[in-house]
């Protein structure tokens, strides 16, 4: 299958060579891209973009565009001598193959695309998965100035422009129009989805690369199993369907657990830093339209018998989970789901993508992964179903950047929607859809699969947005460390809400309230409001 | 001692079990590094104790020949990292061993040295972890983050106090009389400590330099604080080794591990015979 | 050519004084032997002269000219250790030509001095193996051989030849002796064997203490010991001590007649020296009579032990005269062969 | 034959010649010196600086303006009511009064099996010596795989008890605990193994034999001559033990991150979550300061107390 064509490192080297030099040679023709291109292969009155490759068209750009503007103000800092011969760009190690290997085939990849179009390296640093934000705090720390473009998870967004390592990008968005609020191709949720992935405080200070809303999925051969059906149907009395409710989500869970047979009821518990997904969606769908984390004078709302019920839920449902749940990180889950492990999980919207794919010969669920809504609550009449985004890969400008608008221009260019596309139906790595015009791309469509596609949609409709002012991670830590206490019932559930509610007290003393009670204020105002109707 | 044959049924069974069980980890890994894909990507759900169709892939993958099968692009094969673990592991214990060893001359001989020892035993207790924060700041400002050179200067001073410790126990322990004889025969004290006490304590240095090169080797939190992209080492490099389709990357894991057993494995080999009385620290003395 | 002095020399290490205001000299030439018990000094006055050690007080000169600041490499005087210290990781001839080789004398010079003492010491045929490879008589020739390569001042041996068996002992002996002729060399010897110094030494100097007690020829000092310390060092059995009262050897109860001997004043002590102390047969009644308590036949003496009351005494006869072990014999001393001794020590003289 | 005269230099040379000897051994020492101070003076410093403040790299300033965040000795009395700190150094000396013995119990226990030579000695012993050699993260990574629900570890127990196994062992804040106990037992008895030889292979043979002679039992023999004969050697391997283990971090971390919760939170795996995820940097520094001068006061007195010890067997 030609989307898992991997190339080598030798040959990938040499292409990325040559198509350097070549730019080198031939840098005053770039000035402007799309002349110089035209023959290339791009569609009429098209700029730029990619090229060699069928529905190439639909990634590419005429004038007037985000991605043109980009190109085009870059080029014209080349020539005012202020742009740099290559960027620095800090990575997850497992996002790097969507920019560098090329996809579909005849493509060239976005490295070789930026490359030729600016004439400006784009060098690539990997960083080990969850050791994103310990590099970029040394990198601020100690002035290390290792990176143009740093790419840590959205929660840290507070944290890092409060050190004043990444830099305000108000003045850039101004200036060059990403339209990231476009109606047709923009964020979900227009100006309040760019508020929530991209703001912090009111400024711009990130640029989303990622779509990591959990998404819920199950397996479609044990949810069609006439066998299954009856014997849930005549256990529970009613059809064995994904499910709607917690309720019926645990009784579904509880159903399909047989851990001697090597299957798991559901498996979206996780470690340290990775399990509270499962507490956040079992506590915000407790109040409709949401159950806050914190009032709006800053104080704590978990140590509540909303808060204290979530935990009691989350603790009973370790018993169709793993038991291995709490020492597993995502690799374990993905491998376990992949090896036919779980009936239902709930992971980043990229499980079907790498799952059920044909190229992974080590799945054994391809072809059998389904993809539904979140459970929910039925309060007042109305069906409330929550979803959180958590981690996301959000990238931003280091302040230590000797070119801090060419890298803005380079991420611009990067998360606008029609390269945005392109890069994200590249199954090389981590980077999500989150767009509009990502959800309608047929092959992002394709790469991430039709039943899936819509359901991330409107999933992402109902997800709220977890910690991500200064203190994320104490805040995280706090919680993270009761929950796990609660699990293994070295805690009540009562008594873990309330240790929490201490420590939180005590890291948002640290913070400064002040600070916090605004950060909280803005956040607020990212959380959906959509309900469902019940049945 | 007693030559019963119930007692050498005892101890045969007592040595090959406890040998059994500390062979265990290894060969797991061992057996790990050469199965494919398909026979370690799911957790534990499929136990094989060895490789059903062994294969050289997950090495081939750690020196650049990406596997269809992995969709994974590293920014770097595994060779950067094993140069950056080699010279800061050994230019490390040279740091280590030359200041550590003249150090134990010094104060064995002349005295010298005042507190040091004190110091040097607080240094080696202390957790580096408590004082990464300013050493952070200071190799910024020196200009050695995410430099070999600079890892391998943190690895001389945290394994001196080890080398110094051995070598001091031999320069104890060595008989005074052979460096009067060269004093006697024309040498200079400088003159002696080179041409008469080094190359004596040949087997010392190399045993004391095995393990000050296995302390170096083995570090991963100090790397994981000091370098950021070009200069990672092999620890440090392995938590990359994750794929987003399979998750971890066991295999290759392994068999970077496996790789990376090669150097101390070569040195113990190497100074096998000094090994025993390397880590005695003079208490054989008696 | 070279003699050397000790000015009021005094070392301490610490609390211990190891060398204690020493004055005396070595004239050139001399077979010149350090005789006492362990840590009497002995070896701390060979590092002094080779200046592994410096003085607290005092002067050491050689060759008339102060040394004190001199550093051993320039004093120019070798040393054969007492545990040999030869360099374990260099052959033997490695080890021979050290010396020349660090004063970087010419490759022929040095081969030709190589080969010529090997030969002296007959060495060549193992000048190749390391000394692990040697056996203890080996390895001794090759310290030897070592300090001989070159031409010092002066040789120093420290108890070089302890750790041999006797019969090499005496062969290496006589030889060192015979080398130490033909240099003509000053040769300063350190030894806790009273037969060793007393067979090679031009003259001893017999240390307690880190003090000398006496120096002076090998006959000189067995036959006039200075104090009765001195006497009990040298001579084998040591020489008999017996208390006096009145004139009369007060343990022995009259069996030890002393008329035939001038009884200085003072004298609290005698000393007889065991080849002096005569046993005869019980003859004349009244005579005191003394235990026999073990006989030794050593082919050309033999050692006769005898018990009266606590003390014990040694006498050693010439031959093998036919003694019984528990018979009573009569003793008497050779004329004019006793020393005497004052409550201190010290000799007393008539 | 000629006779080199006492080699004649000037004076001055020759005082020259005494200061040296006394200089070298400055000199000597000299570099371990100055790396102990560039490692010490600086740090400390900083270290007492900010520990007196609130400083973060979150603040956006840098460390020497931490002054504007004054504190006094509120990261002190913080550090007075932080459980987590206090627990995780208990835990800490809990793993150490665990894994040290057993290290310990077990080295001996193979060092008295390997004292004879018998055959296959030499390889069983180089065998032995495996673990040392594997990176502590490494083995990390395999003892995480070991203890999978489904892993080797389980399997191995169910081949023995005859029924299938499935202890969640990284799950369970008790068995996590183990496991990673085990892993570091598993990584370090080779090194008690290997000093614990070299004592045992030095105790004179002699005396052996004579007690042997005198119809003393093994146990005897064992308790009353080897044991003491080996006084010092068993103290300092187990000092090296307990002065590395109070540092373990790698394959900690690795294995279980310290969880779950923080049942696997060693003091190094404590300072490294708060320093590199929480960042309030002012009160690692104090929590690091509080660690050194206990440390200091402990070795100080350990040495003095060693020292003395040695002086009177002598």
């Amino acid at each position: 299958m030609s989307m898992t064509t991997a190339i080598s490192r030798r040959r990938f080297l040499s292409t990325a060579a040559n198509a350097g030099l070549v730019t080198a040679v031939s840098a005053p023709f770039y000035i402007r891209p799309g002349r110089a291109r035209a023959a290339a292969g791009l569609a009429d009155g098209m700029v730029g973009g990619p090229t060699g490759f069928d529905g190439a068209e639909r990634y590419q750009y005429g004038p007037d565009t985000p991605e043109a503007r980009a190109i085009e103000a870059v080029n014209a800092l080349k020539g005012a001598g202020k742009a740099p011969d290559r960027i620095v760009l800090g990575l997850s190690d497992g996002s790097i193959g969507q920019l560098t290997q090329p996809f579909p085939a005849g493509a060239p990849s976005i490295k070789e695309l930026w490359e030729a179009e600016t004439g400006i390296t784009l060098d690539i640093v990997g960083v080990p998965n969850g050791q994103e934000f310990t590099k970029v705090m040394q990198d601020v720390s100690t002035k290390g100035g290792a990176f143009d473009i740093y790419a840590v998870e959205w929660n840290r967004l507070g944290d890092l422009a409060e050190t004043g390592g990444i830099v305000n990008l108000d003045d850039y968005v101004a200036a060059h129009r990403p339209e990231w609020d476009n109606a047709e191709r923009g964020y979900v949720g227009g100006a309040q989805g760019v508020s929530l992935l991209n703001n912090y405080r009111g400024s711009t200070y990130g640029v989303s690369l990622d779509g990591d809303f959990q998404i819920w999925n199950h397996r479609t051969d044990l949810f069609s199993d006439p066998a299954e059906q009856k014997a849930f149907a005549d256990k529970h009395g009613y059809e064995l369907a994904p499910p709607r409710t917690w309720k019926q989500h645990d009784e579904i869970a509880a159903f399909f657990h047989r851990p001697d047979k090597g299957l798991f009821g559901s498996t979206d518990l996780r470690n340290q830093g990775w399990g509270y997904t499962n507490w956040y969606q079992r506590f915000v769908s407790m109040a409709s339209p949401n159950q806050f984390l914190f009032a709006d004078d800053g104080s704590a709302l978990i140590n509540s018998e909303a808060g204290i019920s979530a935990t009691q839920e989350y603790v009973d449902s370790l018993a169709h989970h793993s038991p291995d749940a709490i020492s597993w990180g995502w690799p374990e889950q993905y491998g376990n789901f992949a090896s036919g492990g779980a009936a239902m999980t709930c992971a980043f919207s990229n499980l079907p993508k790498f799952l059920d794919n044909a190229g992974n010969e080590g799945s054994k669920v391809t072809g059998l992964v389904g993809s539904h809504l979140p459970p929910g609550r039925e309060i007042d009449g109305s069906l409330i179903r929550r979803t959180v985004l958590w981690l996301n890969l959000s990238a931003s400008v280091s302040s230590q950047s000797k070119h801090p608008e060419a890298s803005y221009l380079l991420l611009q260019w990067l998360g606008s929607s029609r390269i945005y596309s392109w890069m994200t139906a590249n199954p090389g790595g981590y980077f999500d859809p989150f767009q509009l015009s990502n959800f309608a791309d047929p092959l992002v469509r394709q790469t991430y699969h039709d039943y899936h596609m819509d359901v991330v949609r409107e999933s992402v409709a109902r997800t709220v947005p977890t910690i991500n002012y200064p203190g994320a991670t104490a805040f995280h830590n706090a919680l993270d460390e009761n929950l796990v206490a609660a699990l293994t019932g070295s805690k009540t559930a009562a008594e873990a809400m309330a240790d929490t509610e201490k420590q939180w007290a005590r890291v948002a003393r640290r913070i400064g309230e002040d600070k916090l009670v605004e950060a909280i204020k803005a956040n607020k105002a990212a959380w959906p409001t959509i309900t469902d109707p019940i049945g | 001692m007693n030559r019963s044959l119930p007692f050498e049924i005892f101890r045969y069974a007592a040595i090959l079990s406890l040998v059994a069980l500390s062979l265990v980890p290894t060969l797991w890994m061992a057996s790990m590094a050469f199965k494919p894909i398909a026979e370690w990507s799911a957790t534990g759900a499929d136990l094989t104790w060895w490789p059903k169709s062994p294969t050289l892939d997950n090495f081939r993958f750690l020196f650049g020949e990406s596997s269809s099968e992995l969709i994974v692009a590293l920014d770097r094969t595994a060779g950067q990292p094993i140069l950056s673990s080699l010279l800061s592991a050994v230019f490390g214990t040279l740091i280590a061993m030359i200041s550590g060893t003249s150090a134990a001359y010094g104060l064995s001989r002349f005295g010298s040295g005042g507190n040091l020892p004190l110091a040097l035993i607080q240094l080696r207790i202390f957790p580096p972890m408590a004082v990464m924060i300013p050493v952070m700041i200071m190799w910024a400002f020196l200009g050695l983050i995410d430099t070999w050179y600079g890892l391998a200067l943190v690895y001389g001073i945290v394994t001196m106090p080890f080398a110094f410790w051995l070598m001091k126990t031999f320069f104890d322990d060595m008989p005074r009389e052979i460096e009067d004889a060269a004093l006697v025969e024309g040498c200079s004290r400088l003159r002696v400590f080179w041409k008469i006490t080094l190359p004596m304590m040949r087997p010392a240095l190399a045993s004391s330099a095995l393990f000050v090169f296995i302390l170096n080797w083995s570090d991963y939190l100090i790397a994981l604080l000091l370098t950021t992209r070009d200069w990672v080492t092999i620890p440090v490099y392995m938590a990359s080794l994750s794929s987003s389709m399979t998750g971890q990357l066991y295999g290759a894991k392994a068999a970077l591990g496996l790789i990376a057993a090669i150097p101390p494995v070569i040195l113990g080999i190497a100074i096998q015979k000094h090994l025993v009385r390397g880590l005695t620290f003079g208490a054989l003395k008696q | 050519m070279a003699s050397i002095a000790f000015n009021n020399v005094t070392k301490r290490f610490g609390d211990t004084i190891a060398v204690n205001n020493l004055s005396f000299e070595i004239a050139d030439s001399e077979f010149f032997c350090l005789f006492g018990p362990p840590l009497s000094g002995k070896t701390t006055i060979l590092k002094l002269i080779l200046g592994l050690e410096k003085p607290d007080d005092g002067e050491i000169l050689i060759d008339g000219r102060p040394v004190n600041h001199v550093s051993p490499a320039r004093r120019n005087v070798a040393m054969v250790f007492q545990n040999l210290a030869l360099f374990p990781h260099m052959s033997a001839e490695q080890n021979v030509r050290f010396p020349l080789a660090e004063r970087r004398m010419d490759e022929s010079h040095i081969a030709s001095r190589v080969a010529d003492v090997a030969a002296k010491l007959h060495i060549g045929h193992i000048l190749h193996k390391s000394p692990a490879q040697l056996s203890g008589g080996e390895r001794q020739r090759v310290a030897i051989a070592r300090a001989l390569v070159r031409d010092p001042v002066a040789y120093l041996m420290d108890d070089p030849i302890s750790a041999l068996d006797a019969r090499l002992r005496e062969e290496t002996r006589v030889e060192l002796k015979r080398i130490q002729n033909e240099l003509g060399r000053t040769m300063v010897y350190v030894t806790h064997d009273q037969e060793e110094a007393m067979s090679v030494a031009d003259r001893i100097a017999v240390l307690e203490a880190g003090s000398i007690r006496q120096i002076g020829a090998p006959s000189e000092i067995y036959d006039n010991p200075h104090s009765s310390y001195v006497a009990r060092m040298l001579g084998a059995p040591a020489m008999n001590l017996l208390e006096l009262d009145k004139g009369r050897a007060s343990a022995l109860e009259g069996a030890l007649p002393l008329s035939g001997l001038a009884v200085p004043d003072g004298a609290a002590q005698i000393g007889i020296r065991p080849e002096d102390l005569l046993v005869g047969p019980a003859l004349a009644a009244g005579q005191g009579l003394v235990r026999v308590y073990e006989v030794e036949p050593l082919g050309g003496v033999t050692v006769v032990t005898l018990q009266a009351g606590e003390t014990s005494l040694r006498a050693m006869v010439r031959g093998q005269p036919k003694i019984d072990p528990d018979s009573q014999v009569s003793l008497s001393v050779a004329a004019g062969q006793a020393c005497f001794f004052a409550g201190d020590g010290q000799a007393v003289r008539i | 034959m000629t006779v080199a005269a006492l080699d004649t230099r000037t004076e001055a040379m020759e005082h020259e010649d005494a200061r040296d000897s006394r200089k070298l051994g400055f000199w000597l020492t000299l570099p371990a010196q100055l790396l102990v101070l560039f490692i010490a003076v600086f740090p400390i410093l900083m270290q007492v600086y900010i520990s007196l403040t609130d400083w973060s790299p979150l603040d956006g300033i840098d460390w020497w303006q931490a002054h504007q965040l004054w504190n006094t000795f509120a990261n002190y009395t913080d550090l007075l009511e932080d459980n987590r700190f206090w627990s995780a150094l208990g835990r800490t000396a809990l793993v150490m009064a665990i894994c040290v013995p057993c290290e310990f119990l077990l080295g001996l226990g193979l060092a008295i099996l390997f004292v004879d030579n018998f055959p296959g000695r030499r390889f069983l012993y180089s065998v032995l010596l495996v673990p040392m050699m594997v990176v502590p993260a490494v083995a990390g990574y395999m003892f995480f795989m070991l203890f999978q629900s489904g892993g080797p570890v389980n399997d191995i127990l169910s081949f023995f008890t005859g029924s299938p196994v499935r202890i969640a062992w990284l799950s369970d804040p008790d068995l996590a605990l183990f496991a990673v106990i085990v892993s570091d037992i598993w990584q370090w008895t080779p090194l008690m193994f290997l000093i614990l030889l070299a004592g045992l292979v030095g105790v004179p043979e002699d005396q052996l034999r004579a007690a042997t002679l005198l119809g003393a039992s093994w146990t005897t023999r064992f308790i009353t001559i080897v044991l003491p004969r080996m006084k010092t050697i068993i103290i300092i391997a187990l000092a090296i033990r307990v002065i590395e283990n109070f540092k373990v971090f790698d394959n900690f971390y690795i294995m279980t991150g310290g969880g779950p919760g923080v049942a696997t939170e060693t003091i190094s795996i404590y300072i490294y979550k708060v320093t590199q995820q929480e960042l309030i940097w002012g009160y690692v520094a104090a929590v690091a300061l509080v660690i050194l001068i206990t440390l200091s006061v402990v070795s100080a007195y350990a040495i003095k107390r060693m020292s003395r010890s040695r002086e009177l067997s002598r």
